[in-house]
C-alpha cells in the first residue's frame, strides 16, 4: 500500500479519535470576520491584507506544530516528499478535516502543489465585486503562513503561496510549496 | 398580473428591486403596469406607504410571511410582505391586468397623473392593455389562498438566496445586492411561482 | 550486549584510563535505513545525514564524557541530596553507566541499550581489578599527574578478560 | 567505609510512593520556562538554581547526543545506498556542525557542491548503533533516589520529569503533559513563545490530571 | 451596526389602509436603477459554481477541529490587543468582531427551520420557542423572553452544541431592562488564561458581540457584555449581561397590553 494511503489512514484515524471537534460554521464565520476586519482596518488594501493574513498564519503555525506533534506523535519526516504527505493527509485532516491533493512535484523534489478540492475557510464566501478583490486578495492566505510557521519549527524553511483560487474564478484552489533549506539546529554542539 | 418586488434594509434603505410579469398561463413575464410611465415611482410610493402597516404587523404577527398586508385601490395594487429575522423586509406589489371591459374601480384614482415622470422602459413595451385578462386563479384574485401560497413559496425561495448573499463575510447590512446571479435567481423564482 | 568504551577519571578530573572496544564492522542491515553517510540531497532530501565527523580524538571524547558525568553528578547531588548517586543515563542509541568511589575516582562505561545496570560490574572492576592491580602495585605511582595512564598490563589483561568474558 | 550496593534496600523503602516529584520545561534556547513541584521528595532549589540547572542540562543534553558511539563502517561493505562515501576533506560547503544544505538561492541539486567526487580510501564514515533513528540526547537518567525522564520535542522544547525511580508508564504521563502544553500554553493568546509559562489553565489542568493519576 | 428604525410610538389607532402618514419620511434616495448592473459581476469558475449553488444546509452538521477555532480566536485576540489600549477597548473590538456573526447565524437558524420544517421535525422543535411542536415556520421573537430563549437554546446549540446554562432576569427594580445568560464553561475561553494584571478581561466579549448582533437583528436594540463569575466548580464561568434599550422596553409595555406573548 503506497505510503500516501498509509498516511491518509493515519490522518483519518487521528481525526476520529484524537481531535476535539466544533461546529464548522463557527470556524468559517470566525475566519470570515477576521478577513473582513482586516479589509476594514487596511481599508481595502488587499496586498496588505494578504501580508497580514500570512503573518497571522505564521504566528499560528509556530504554535500549531506542537499540537500536531503532541497528538499525532509521528516521527521526523525522512524527506520533503514524506513531509508533503504528512502535511496534506495528517495536518490538514486533523485541523480542517480536508485532505488536499499533493501534485506537481519538481524533478528535484523541492517543490510541490496542494490542490484544495474543498476549503472550509472559504465556505459561503463571495469576494467583493469591486473589480480589485478578485485580482489582489488571496482569501485563505492564512494557510500559507501556518505552513511556513509550522515547518520552520521542525527545521524546514519553506515558501508557500497561492497560485489560484476558485473565489477568484479559477477552476482550482492551488498552493505552491517549495523547500528553501533545512535549518541547522540552533544547539551548537549538535554535530549530527 | 404584473409584479414589483423590493428588498428594504431594516432602516428602509432599498437593497434590491425588480419588476416582472406573471409567467403563469401563457404570461410572458413582462411587467405591464396600469400606468406604465409612472409605474416605477408609483410602485415605490405604494410600497413605502404600506411600511407603517408592516411596522405594526411586524410586532403583532410573529410569522415571517405576513401575507397580504395592504391594498392601494387606486392602482388596484396588492402588497404582500415577508420579514427576515435580521430585519430586512421583502415587499411584493402585485397588480392584476387592467380588464378592458370592466370600469375598474379606479375611482379612487387621486389625481396621481400629475406625478407622471419619465417613462419607465420595461412597461413601454406592454402598452398597458394586455387584452387577454387570463382567468388563471392567481391572476384573477390576488387575495385568494392559492395566491398567498404562491407568494409564500416565492418569498421563501428569495429568502434562501438572500441568506446565501448575507452569509458572505464581505456583505454588510444595508449594502445593495448587485449580484446578477441573485437577480437571475429571483427572476427564476418569479417565473416558477408567480 | 555490547560494550563500546570504558573510562577512569581520578579525583583531579584527569582521565587516567580509556579503552574502546570496536565491535565487528557492522554492516548496514536494515535496507530501509537511511543511507548514513549519503550526502547529497537529490534523491531523498533526507534529514541531515550522518557524515564523517572531524576525526575527534579519543582525548576530546574523554573530556566531553568527563564534563557530562561531572555536570550530571552535581545535578543529582543537588536534587537528590549528597547521599544520592548518579547511576546511569541512556539516549535512544546508547547507555552510559557511572560509578564513583568515596575517593572520587570515577568509572564510566558506555554500552548498548540492551545491557542491564553495569553498576555491579563497575564495582567489581574497582574492587578486584583497580585496587588489586593498580593501587596495590608498588610500581605504579600513587597519583597520575598529567594523566599518566594506569599502564600496567596485568590490569589491562584482566580488564579485557572481564569485559569480553563476563559482559558480552 | 565502602558503600555497599544499597539500591535493593532503597527499593523497599520507596515502594509505596509512586510519585511524580516535579516538572521542568526548557525552551529550545536552553532557558527555563516552567518549574513546578507536585510531590515532595527532592531537595527544593532556588529559582536561580533551577535556571542554572536548566542551562547546564541543555548543554549536557547536546553533548550526550554528540558522544554517541560511532561504529566504523568497514570500507569494504558494498552497500548500494552508501555509494558515495565522503570524507570531511571534500566538504567544502558545510561547517562541521552544519547540515548539508542546498545553496539558499538555487535549491536545485545540479550544482550541489558537496557531491563528493573524491573518495578518499581511509573512510571515516561510520554509523550509529541504531542507524534507523536519528541520535537523540539524554532521555532517561537513573539515580538511587529519583529518575529523570527528558522528552525533547521535534521543535526543541524539553520536558524534564522527575519521578521516583520505579514509576511505571512515564511515557503516558509525558505525552499527556505535552498535550496539555499544546492546549493550554500554545493556544493561549497571552503566552509569548519561548517566555516563562504563566498560564493558570495549564497549571490547573496539569495539577488535577496528575493528582488524579497517582 | 444596524440601528433598528427608531419607530415612534406605534399608532395602533390608524386604520390599515391610511395612506402616507405625515411623519413618514418620503423615500430618501434616488430610485434604484432596476436595469441589470453595468459591471459584469464576479468571475466564476468554468463550472459556474457560485455561493448561490451551495446548499445552505450542507455544512449544517459539519465539524472542524476545536484547535482550528482556538488558534484563529487566539490570533484574533492578539491582533486586536496590538491595536487597542486597555481592556474595555479590547472587549469592544472583540464584540465588534462577533457582531456580524450574530446577524448571519440568525438568518441561518431561521432558514433551517423553514427548509427543515417540512422535513425533520427535530429542526422545527429546535426553534420552537413556544412549547407548541407544530412544525409551522418559526415565530420571529416579538417579546424579550422568546428572544432570550432563542439565544439560550437554538443559537447556543448551533454555536457550542449545547444550550447555555442559565437565563435570568435581573431582580433589582431599577434595572428591569437587564437580563443574564450564563455559560459555566464558555468554549471560546477554554484555552485562554488571562494574566492577573488584566483579570477584568473576558474574551467571551466575542460571544457577547454575537448575542448583540442577534438582538439588534431581531429589533431588540441591546448592549451585551461578558463578565467573569468564577465559582469553585466553574473557574471560567461567564455571565452575559444584556441591557435592552429604552425603546425596546416601551414596546414591551405596549405589546404586553396588546396581549402579544
Amino acid at each position: 500500500m503506497s505510503s500516501t494511503t498509509k498516511t491518509a489512514r493515519i490522518g483519518e484515524e487521528l481525526w476520529k479519535t484524537r481531535v476535539d471537534k466544533v461546529n464548522a460554521e463557527l470556524v468559517t464565520l470566525t475566519y470570515g470576520t477576521i478577513v473582513a476586519q482586516l479589509c476594514h482596518d487596511y481599508d481595502g488594501d488587499y496586498t496588505e491584507v494578504n501580508k497580514q493574513l500570512d503573518k497571522m498564519g505564521y504566528n499560528i503555525g509556530l504554535r500549531l506544530i506542537e499540537d500536531f506533534l503532541a497528538r499525532s506523535n509521528v516521527g521526523r519526516c525522512a524527506n520533503f516528499r514524506e513531509t508533503a504527505d504528512m502535511v496534506a493527509k495528517v495536518g490538514f485532516k486533523m485541523f480542517l478535516n480536508i485532505s488536499p491533493t499533493v501534485t506537481n512535484w519538481t524533478s528535484d523534489n523541492n517543490q510541490f502543489s496542494l490542490i484544495f478540492e474543498e476549503n472550509p475557510l472559504a465556505d459561503f464566501v463571495e469576494l467583493p465585486d469591486d473589480g480589485r478583490a478578485q485580482d489582489e486578495l488571496w482569501f485563505s492566505n492564512i494557510l500559507c503562513g501556518v505552513l511556513r510557521g509550522a515547518l520552520e519549527m521542525v527545521q524546514m524553511q519553506i515558501d508557500a503561496h497561492f497560485v489560484s483560487d476558485v473565489l477568484r474564478g479559477d477552476d482550482t484552489t492551488e498552493m505552491r510549496v517549495s523547500l528553501v533549506r533545512y535549518i541547522e539546529d540552533e544547539m551548537p554542539p549538535d554535530e549530527e | 398580473m404584473s409584479y414589483y418586488f423590493t428588498i428594504l434594509s431594516p432602516t428602509d434603505a432599498p437593497l434590491f428591486n425588480i419588476a416582472f410579469g406573471t409567467s403563469k398561463s401563457g404570461g410572458d413575464g413582462i411587467a405591464r403596469f396600469r400606468f406604465p410611465d409612472t409605474a416605477q415611482y408609483m410602485n415605490q410610493f405604494i410600497i413605502h406607504s404600506s411600511l407603517d402597516i408592516v411596522e405594526e404587523a411586524q410586532w403583532m404577527n410573529g410569522n415571517m410571511y405576513l401575507k397580504h398586508i395592504d391594498t392601494y385601490p387606486p392602482a388596484q395594487a396588492y402588497i404582500s410582505a415577508f420579514l427576515t429575522p435580521s430585519g430586512a423586509r421583502f415587499l411584493l406589489l402585485h397588480q392584476p391586468p387592467q380588464l378592458p371591459s370592466s370600469t375598474s374601480s379606479s375611482g379612487g384614482n387621486t389625481g396621481s397623473s400629475s406625478l407622471l415622470g419619465s417613462s419607465f422602459s420595461a412597461s413601454a413595451l406592454g402598452g398597458g392593455s394586455s387584452g387577454r385578462a387570463s382567468s388563471s386563479s392567481i391572476a384573477a384574485n390576488p387575495t385568494a389562498p392559492q395566491t398567498e401560497e404562491a407568494v409564500r413559496q416565492f418569498m421563501n425561495e428569495v429568502y434562501e438566496n438572500y441568506v446565501k448573499t448575507v452569509m458572505s463575510p464581505f456583505y454588510r447590512v444595508g449594502l445593495e445586492i448587485k449580484s446578477p446571479v441573485f437577480r437571475a435567481r429571483v427572476t427564476a423564482a418569479g417565473r416558477k411561482w408567480l | 550486549m555490547v560494550v563500546y568504551s570504558f573510562y577512569i577519571f581520578d579525583r583531579h578530573a584527569e582521565c587516567i584510563y580509556k579503552r574502546r572496544w570496536l565491535p565487528r564492522p557492522v554492516s548496514i542491515t536494515s535496507k530501509s535505513s537511511r543511507p548514513t553517510s549519503d550526502l547529497s540531497i537529490q534523491n531523498n532530501g533526507g534529514a541531515p545525514a550522518v557524515f564523517g565527523q572531524s576525526a575527534r580524538t579519543t582525548d576530546d571524547d574523554a573530556k566531553l564524557i568527563f564534563g557530562t558525568v561531572f555536570s550530571l553528578r552535581n545535578m543529582v547531588r543537588k536534587l537528590g541530596g549528597e547521599d544520592d548517586n548518579f547511576v546511569s543515563y541512556r539516549t535512544n542509541q546508547y547507555k552510559l553507566h557511572y560509578f564513583e568511589t568515596p575517593t572520587n575516582i570515577k568509572f564510566v562505561m558506555l554500552t548498548d541499550l540492551k545491557s542491564p545496570s553495569m553498576r555491579p560490574a563497575l564495582e567489581q572492576i574497582y574492587i578486584n581489578l583497580y585496587v588489586e592491580y593498580v593501587v596495590k602495585n608498588p610500581l605504579s605511582p600513587v597519583e597520575h599527574p598529567g594523566g599518566v595512564g594506569v599502564n600496567n598490563e596485568l590490569f589491562e589483561e584482566s580488564l579485557e578478560q572481564f569485559v569480553t568474558r563476563v559482559l558480552t | 567505609m565502602y558503600v555497599s550496593n544499597c539500591s535493593t534496600s532503597l527499593r523497599a523503602q520507596t515502594n509505596k510512593t509512586r510519585a511524580v516529584y516535579s516538572l521542568i520545561i526548557i525552551n529550545k534556547a536552553g532557558g527555563l520556562v516552567y518549574q513546578r513541584e507536585f510531590h515532595s521528595g527532592l531537595h527544593k532549589l532556588s529559582t536561580n538554581d533551577y535556571l542554572v540547572l536548566a542551562g547546564t542540562f541543555h548543554g549536557v543534553h547536546a553533548i550526550t547526543r554528540s558522544i554517541t558511539p560511532r561504529l566504523p563502517l568497514a570500507s569494504t561493505t558494498t552497500n548500494p545506498t552508501t555509494a558515495s562515501h565522503s570524507t570531511t576533506a571534500s566538504l567544502s560547503l558545510t561547517s562541521p556542525s552544519g547540515t548539508t544544505t542546498p545553496t539558499a538561492s538555487t535549491p536545485t541539486a545540479s550544482n550541489n557542491p558537496n557531491n563528493p567526487a573524491a573518495n578518499t580510501p581511509s573512510s571515516s564514515a561510520y554509523s550509529y548503533p541504531i542507524p534507523s533513528v536519528p541520535a537523540s540526547g539524554l532521555e532517561f537518567l537513573e539515580t538511587d533516589k529519583f529518575r529523570l525522564t527528558c522528552f525533547q520535542t521535534q521543535t526543541g522544547t524539553k520536558f524534564l520529569l522527575f519521578t521516583d525511580p520505579f514509576m511505571a508508564n512515564i511515557d503516558v504521563v509525558m505525552k499527556k503533559i505535552y498535550e496539555l502544553y499544546a492546549d493550554f500554553v500554545m493556544k493561549n493568546p497571552f503566552y509569548q513563545l519561548e517566555m516563562p509559562v504563566r498560564c493558570e489553565a495549564f497549571d490547573r489542568h496539569l495539577g488535577s490530571w496528575l493528582r488524579g493519576r497517582i | 451596526m444596524a440601528h433598528p428604525r427608531h419607530g415612534s410610538m406605534l399608532s395602533f389607532g390608524g386604520g390599515p389602509n391610511d395612506t402616507a402618514t405625515a411623519e413618514k419620511p418620503p423615500f430618501q434616495n434616488a430610485p434604484v436603477p432596476t436595469a441589470s448592473q453595468s459591471s459584469p459581476g464576479l468571475r466564476v469558475p468554468s463550472n459556474r459554481k457560485t455561493i448561490y449553488d451551495r446548499h445552505l444546509n450542507r455544512s449544517r452538521n459539519a465539524e472542524l477541529s476545536r484547535a482550528s477555532f482556538a488558534f484563529l480566536f487566539s490570533e484574533m485576540v492578539t491582533y486586536a490587543q496590538r491595536r487597542v489600549t486597555g481592556i474595555q477597548d479590547l472587549e469592544r473590538r472583540l464584540n465588534e468582531q462577533g457582531y456580524p456573526l450574530g446577524l448571519r447565524l440568525l438568518d441561518l437558524l431561521f432558514y433551517r427551520t423553514i427548509a427543515g420544517s417540512s422535513s425533520s421535525s427535530s429542526s422545527a422543535s429546535a426553534l420552537s420557542t413556544s412549547s407548541s411542536t407544530t412544525s409551522s415556520p418559526p415565530n420571529r421573537p416579538l417579546r424579550i423572553l422568546p428572544l432570550l430563549h432563542l439565544i439560550h437554546g437554538p443559537l447556543w446549540r448551533l454555536l457550542f452544541n449545547r444550550p447555555a446554562d442559565a437565563l435570568e432576569h435581573s431582580v433589582s427594580p431599577d434595572t428591569p431592562n437587564e437580563y443574564m445568560i450564563t455559560d459555566n464553561d464558555p468554549m471560546v475561553n477554554t484555552y485562554i488564561s488571562v494574566p492577573r494584571e488584566m483579570s477584568m478581561l473576558n474574551c467571551a466579549a466575542f460571544v457577547a458581540g454575537i448575542i448583540e448582533g442577534v438582538c439588534d437583528g431581531c429589533g431588540f436594540e441591546a448592549k451585551v457584555s461578558a463578565h467573569n463569575q468564577p465559582s469553585e466548580m466553574w473557574p471560567g464561568r461567564t455571565v452575559f449581561l444584556l441591557r435592552f434599550g429604552e425603546s425596546v422596553m416601551e414596546r414591551e409595555k405596549v405589546l404586553e397590553k396588546a396581549g402579544v406573548k
